[in-house]
């Protein structure tokens, strides 16, 4: 950590707080929360959390401020003035805010110092994953051998949980023809858009080159910040950069809707099925280093190494079919056509 | 190799404060959005070609490598924020947005 | 050279500061794209400066050149709003509103 | 001075997680609320990835030099990060825009329904 900058970037992003939960209009908060998450993600570079930073890149700052924008595109952009009888539920918010601060103000006295390599945290467990990830796995990113070996089965239920929070959005936002009735009544007027030239071309120069980029976060994983996550969250903004720029009914005949719940599956199952592989081998459920048997020329550390790829591979589809049908059903307000 | 790193830096860096300049006090969108996109855009460049040099103090394959990525973000900020910076100007076009003109005893 | 890099980038966190005033307070919604905009250009610079001052920019290009893309694709998000949504000045809208409006 | 300095992140997350707290009770509006659970779960990931951080230490990747050997010293661990609070924050992180869509999913549904996303008007509504 290099206390310097931390110090002016938290600064910054307190400004950002503050001034995204004082401006009126959403369409600025929602911007301005995008500057909060760029900031946060310069943070926990300087704390040295290269992989959080990786991720909150790709789906802090870019997924999130993209749904919020779409949200806000679909609803209404103002806030309504207060009309009196809300100095209620202002105070009320003020004053538990106020006590949990004190709360924590006080239990602030307990904490181990910051930065400090003698914190609890730092000396349990974490020691024994440092010293001993490239003899057990030959993977050097700390981070990736925890996330995908040492901790397998909960980043597979943490897939599961991305796929349930695609399922529900469709569950909830989804609609059919026929009760296409309740239009909303727009405050003003939307018009179709128009193409744009330039924009379009930009981004069909950038897109196959922003993918295979993504394809290399999820191989380079093992070597380099990323991994998975980062990896299909990136995939799912190219494609999304194509709907914002040329039409979302485009991006619809390119992935329907059948085609992303298929491909959130098949990750989820790629994940669990490696599971389940280890386990037909006669390990134990996620246990890489028998794949040494079914894999060629590899020994018991690289077959690990393998393993993880493979799951990581798994997460980047998964996550990419769900980023982009949760856009697609926010964008288009459940209806699958304009946008 | 390093003064031409400092020269550089500190080249970027008055860009920077130039493009900030201009963001604040220029009167209304249309010209505070030429300095952002312009002096950004500039500024990025010769910082990132900085690290570039400074990145080359031994050569071998990795430092290559290294550089060569970075000059990657360069073509990529050198092709996206030209285009970011249309998008945002048609964005306030399309908004009407009135261009500032310089009308004394009205604006007080 | 490492105390110089992080003159740098304690200047360039000031100057980040002076164009969030702008992103904060800009009179329309498209002056806040703008700063915000802005803001994430100096954010991927300042990435790859702190790559520099840790010794290892191999690792930090990835997330710097990340960075670049996903700013390029909010910015586009946000601006594509407004060919959809030609209203400005929506009602209720930041500081000049009046109550009677509604 | 030397203590607020050094305890600056959990200062700063303090502040952070109670401007979540008031924007989550005090908002009228759904969006906003959103807005502040983000900002709520942002300054737990600060706490988080603040107890990982050592002086002095690098980032928790083991350098290696160019190849895919291994590596001949011996590693020291107060040279990197503790990386088991980044893992946690990882994936806490890939599930908050999980739960962020289901929210503004949410939002949508009632503002289709309700034709506002103003929590008195749809009290008055119900």
């Amino acid at each position: 950590m290099i206390w310097q900058l931390d110090l002016s970037i938290l600064s910054l992003i307190v400004v950002c707080a503050f001034a995204t939960i004082m401006v009126k209009d959403l369409l600025s908060a929602a911007i301005i929360f995008g500057a909060y998450s760029f900031l946060m993600c310069l943070l926990w570079t300087e704390l040295g959390a290269v992989d959080v930073a990786f991720t909150e890149a790709s789906v802090g700052a870019g997924v999130s401020t993209v749904l919020f924008i779409a949200a806000v595109h679909q609803t209404s952009r103002i806030v309504k003035p207060r009309k009196s009888g809300r100095m209620l539920s202002k105070a009320v918010g003020l004053v538990a805010a106020l006590l949990m601060g004190l709360v924590l103000v006080i239990a602030e006295a307990d904490f181990p110092g910051f930065a400090s390599p003698f914190s609890p945290a730092s000396l349990h467990l974490s020691p024994y994953y440092i010293t001993q990830t490239l003899h057990d796995t030959n993977v050097p990113n700390i981070v990736t051998s925890v996330l995908a070996d040492y901790r397998g089965f909960d980043t597979m239920f943490e897939t599961a949980v991305i796929f349930t929070a695609g399922l529900a959005v469709i569950a909830i936002l989804r609609r059919y023809k026929r009760d296409d009735s309740t239009e909303i009544p727009e405050s003003y007027t939307i018009s179709e858009g128009y193409p744009d030239t330039i924009i379009r071309f930009v981004a069909r120069q950038l897109v196959p080159f922003i993918q295979l980029f993504a394809l290399y976060v999820v191989a380079h994983g093992h070597h380099s910040p990323g991994g998975g996550f980062q990896g299909g969250v990136i995939l799912g903004a190219s494609f999304i950069l194509l709907a914002i720029s040329f039409d979302t009914r485009m991006i619809i005949g390119l992935m329907s809707e059948k085609s992303n719940i298929l491909l959130g599956n098949i990750g989820v199952l790629i994940y669990a099925g490696i599971g389940f592989l280890c386990l037909l081998l006669g390990a134990n459920f996620l246990d890489y280093s028998i794949l040494s048997k079914v894999l060629p020329a590899t020994d018991k550390i690289m077959a690990r190494s393998h393993g993880m790829l493979g799951i990581e591979i798994g997460v980047a589809i998964a996550v990419m079919a769900i980023v982009i049908s949760i856009y697609i059903n926010i964008i288009s307000h459940g209806k699958y056509d304009k946008g | 190799m390093d003064v031409v790193v400092i020269i550089l830096t500190v080249s970027a860096l008055v860009f920077f404060f130039a493009t900030t300049v201009g963001l604040l006090r220029f009167p209304d969108f249309y010209s505070r959005m030429h300095a952002a996109g312009k002096g950004d855009t500039l500024s990025s460049l010769i910082m990132l070609m900085a690290l570039v040099f400074y990145n080359f103090h031994e050569f071998n394959l990795a430092n290559l490598l290294v550089s060569m990525k970075i000059l990657l973000i360069a073509v990529f900020i050198f092709m996206a924020s030209p285009t970011a910076t249309h998008a945002i100007i048609d964005a306030g076009y399309e908004s009407d947005i009135e261009p500032w003109t310089k009308k004394p005893e009205e604006e007080s | 050279m490492d105390s110089f890099f992080i003159g740098i980038g304690v200047a360039i966190c000031f100057l980040m500061l002076l164009t969030l005033h702008r992103a904060i307070h800009g009179p329309t919604a498209i002056d806040r794209i703008m700063g915000v905009n802005v803001v994430g250009t100096k954010t991927t610079i300042l990435l790859v400066i702190i790559g520099t001052i840790y010794h290892r920019v191999d690792m930090f290009v990835d997330i710097a050149l990340a960075y670049a893309l996903l700013n390029f694709i909010v910015t586009i998000a946000a601006s594509r709003y407004f060919q959809h949504h030609k209203n400005l000045n929506p009602r209720g809208y930041g500081y000049g509103y009046r109550a009677e409006d509604d | 001075m030397q203590s607020i300095i050094s305890d600056y992140n959990y200062w700063i997350y303090i502040l952070l997680m109670m401007i979540g707290l008031y924007a989550m009770l005090a908002k009228n509006n759904l969006v906003k609320k959103v807005i502040g659970m983000s900002i709520f779960q942002t300054a737990i990931i600060v706490f988080y990835v603040s107890i990982g951080a050592k002086e002095d230490a690098s980032i928790p990747i083991i350098a290696h030099g160019p190849g895919h050997g291994a590596v001949e010293a011996a590693i020291d661990v107060a040279h990197y990060a503790n990386p088991l609070p980044h893992v946690l924050m990882l994936t806490a992180i890939v599930v908050s825009v999980g739960t962020l869509g289901v929210a503004l999913a949410i939002c949508l549904g009632i503002h289709r329904r309700y034709k506002s996303l103003e929590e008195d008007e749809i009290q008055e509504q119900l």
